[in-house]
């Protein structure tokens, strides 16, 4: 059998990801995720001194949390394999692609396990947050300078 | 206030419906649909949009990682108002999102507490 | 977890409903201010508080309308300054500032205090991080 | 070429060992342990994937009644970097010892080194096999164990499972080797690594092909095709690639994947089984144990080896794949 045969053979076979129904799931699971956010802020709102304006950096610090809680205990990755971009969208995601690489290199050590593994899947969104910041930044930085917008 | 919610739930759902469908139709990796999203999310405050969104949504607009890309953008563009193009450079971890240092802290932790296991339900 | 919180939140909305436009201070000029603020229809409900020479209004914008908060806080800004050109004015579309303001009203904080208290606020306010 | 192995050297034993989870297995009834911890009361999964092969050796030794000093070669491989889960068993065995990777091909490629071995009067016993461990592996190839991300229904679930056979001069009452083909890498460009039974499904069909022409054989000769750990979906393209080759649908029935069957119906492990324990487990317990109740008369095993790294596929490379097959036979 020809290469360009079997993968029409192939195509056939496989099945599709089912995408409603992914969709469906991401969009509630993320949406839950959201308004369980919504509520650690307004939680921090009312009884701490954060406005709505500062409040989203102590939301985000105590998703994390929830998220190392749900990770360590195994239960994130359940939530991941049903939810899909629903649960790896979040920054409980972020948290968990973080504690995961984390706590699977424990065994190599502090330093050269959790230290150097830290990152290993989520230093793409630290490094293409951060270049993308400095470009978006600079050309703005450039269109103020000649006048085009304002800040 | 209830609507807060219903916006958060509403506009968060969206962004993952979005990485959803660069995931499944798009056929790119988590670290490739995150870093896609975190993209988007420097841009559209690049535009003055990511601000908007997050009066109107709340957690539905700073809980993604979106806005990670939102507050590197807002503390590099604030220090370059104030200080000109060295702010473009010194304001990035300004303003920035807790996330970061959360995850490394609570990584840490998790790793000394935790251990991983292969179990599947 | 949410949804608890969820119907605790009606309630307070449902308590809440009768009195969507609160001032408090001196009743002198209490309806004038009420009033003014009616004129702006994306308020869905506000708290003034008001003494001596400042003055706060804390007011919370409907929701279809809150992804203009910036430019809306900076328009009643505005427009209360030219109101009251003589008064401090503070226009704060935050829900911790119109949730402390309330708090203001409900504890009946007296003079010497509500200085200090709004000054608290303020800062809070202006907070970015 | 085939091999043919005039002494037909024979299957004396098989040793298996497998995790907690493989207690679903609907091959586990057929094992002969299945431990409760993963990591075997080790500190590291790699440790206690070293555990699980010593005690998988033990098992096939205890058998026949022969010790490790008995055993004159011992063959094998794994999925971890340098194989250091076999590597350091052979230490702790302290028998002459050539690892092997033909990554999930390995319980077969390790059987016809022993046997060629065997065949040459060099070994009376020899042990050969493979494993894997399901945390050691998975960190290694994907993500951390507890990293979220969602598994298509075309991934596969790597086993925890310790294959070992003990080999040895031929013997009437015991399975025994006939022949084998050792399969080429074969690349149909295939490049998913959530999609091995796809990649490796040519491999098989080519191994496959190779023996029964060779050996003048067809499919009905065999009372059963048994590949390695193509799962569901690469079962299906191998019968689909062997239909457009001219095989009636009668014959198909023979063709079975142990990846396919391991976990039964389960969907939550998506396509089956995968991993180098997967045939190893299935091969040297399920196969043997029925070989020698007289179910089977003859039996091809086609171990299905998925030949990538990490590294390779994220420098865009399609991943090749290997098969290789044993004809066993049973008096």
């Amino acid at each position: 059998m020809e290469k360009e045969q079997y993968q029409q053979l192939e195509q056939n076979v496989t099945p599709k990801p089912p995408y409603l129904k992914n969709v469906a799931k991401a969009f509630f699971v993320g949406g839950l995720i959201c308004a369980i956010g919504q509520a650690v802020s307004l939680f921090y709102i009312i009884f701490f001194n954060f406005t709505e304006a500062t409040a989203g950096n102590p939301t985000v610090a105590t998703m994390v949390f929830f998220a190392m809680l749900l990770t360590g205990l195994g239960l994130y990755k359940r939530i991941g394999q049903f939810a899909g971009a629903g649960s790896a969208v979040p920054v409980t995601g972020f948290g968990n692609a973080v504690i995961s690489a984390a706590i699977e290199h424990r065994s190599e050590g502090l330093v050269l396990g959790v230290g150097g593994n830290l990152f290993k899947l989520a230093g793409s969104v630290v490094l293409f947050g951060v270049v993308s910041a400095f470009f978006v930044a600079l050309i703005k930085y450039i269109l103020v300078t000649i006048g085009v917008v304002s800040w | 206030m209830v609507m807060t919610f219903v916006f958060a739930f509403i506009v968060g759902g969206i962004i993952c419906v979005i990485g959803q469908l660069l995931m499944d139709v798009g056929n790119l990796t988590p670290a490739h649909t995150l870093s896609t999203l975190v993209i988007l999310g420097a841009i559209l405050d690049g535009m003055g949009l990511y601000e908007p969104l997050i009066d109107f949504a709340g957690a539905g607009a700073t809980v993604p990682i979106t806005s990670f890309g939102n507050s590197l953008t807002h503390g590099a563009m604030a220090e370059a108002e104030k200080h000109g193009l060295v702010g473009v450079l010194t304001g990035m971890f300004e303003v920035t999102s807790s996330g970061i240092s959360a995850a490394i802290v609570f990584g840490f932790i998790g790793a000394l507490i935790f251990k991983p296991k292969g179990n599947i339900d | 977890m949410t949804l608890p919180l969820l119907v605790v939140l009606m309630l307070l909305n449902g308590c809440a409903e009768k009195e969507k436009f609160i001032v408090y201070g001196p009743s002198q000029n209490g309806s004038e201010v009420e009033a003014l603020i009616k004129e702006e229809d994306y308020v869905e409900r506000s708290t003034v508080i008001y003494y001596d020479d400042s003055m706060l209004v804390a007011v919370q914008i409907k929701p279809w309308e809150k992804w203009k908060k910036a430019k809306l806080e900076k328009k009643l800004q505005k427009k209360f300054e030219e109101k009251y050109p003589n008064k401090d004015v503070f226009v704060s579309a935050d829900y911790k500032i119109f949730y402390e303001a309330n708090k203001i009203k409900k504890d009946q904080i007296e003079d010497n205090k509500l200085n200090d208290k709004i000054t608290e606020l303020k800062d809070l306010a202006k907070e970015e991080t | 070429m085939v091999i043919i192995f005039q002494s037909k050297p024979s299957l004396l034993a098989g040793g298996v060992v497998a995790g907690p989870l493989e207690n679903r297995s609907i091959f586990s009834q057929y094992f002969d342990a299945v431990y409760d911890d993963e990591r075997w009361q080790m500190k590291t999964n790699e440790q206690g994937h070293r555990k699980m092969i010593e005690e998988a050796c033990d098992a096939a030794m205890k058998k026949i009644g022969v010790q490790s000093g008995d055993i004159d070669y011992f063959m094998g491989g794994d999925l971890v970097n340098q194989m250091t889960p076999t590597n350091f068993a052979a230490r702790d065995l302290e028998i002459p010892f050539i690892g092997l990777f033909s990554a999930c091909a390995t319980s077969v490629s390790s059987a016809i080194v022993a046997c060629l071995l065997t065949e040459l009067g060099a070994a009376n016993f020899s042990l050969a096999g493979a494993s894997s461990q399901h945390n050691a592996i998975e960190r290694q190839f994907r993500y951390p164990i507890n990293y979220g991300a969602q598994k298509p229904k075309t991934a596969q679930w790597t086993v925890t499972a310790a294959g070992y056979a003990l080999i040895g001069k031929h013997r009437e009452e015991y399975p025994s080797i006939e022949a084998a083909t050792i399969g080429k890498s074969v690349d149909y460009g295939m490049d998913d690594p959530f999609h091995m039974g796809a990649a490796m499904a040519p491999a098989a069909f080519q191994t496959i092909q190779s023996h029964l022409q060779q050996r003048n054989q067809k499919i009905y000769h065999y009372d059963l095709i048994l590949t390695g750990d193509l799962g569901q979906l690469g079962l299906k393209l191998l019968k689909g690639m062997l239909v457009e080759n001219g095989v009636k649908n009668e014959e198909l029935t023979l063709l079975r994947d142990a990846g396919a069957e391991f976990y039964g119906q389960d969907e939550a492990f998506q396509s089956g089984a995968s991993g180098a324990g997967c045939s190893a487990a299935v091969f040297f317990s399920y196969v043997i144990q029925q070989m020698r109740a007289g179910s089977y008369k003859r039996v091809l095993l086609v171990a299905t080896g998925a030949l990538l790294s990490p590294l390779s596929y994220q420098q865009g490379e399609t991943i090749p794949c290997t098969a290789h097959a044993i004809e066993i036979t049973m008096k």
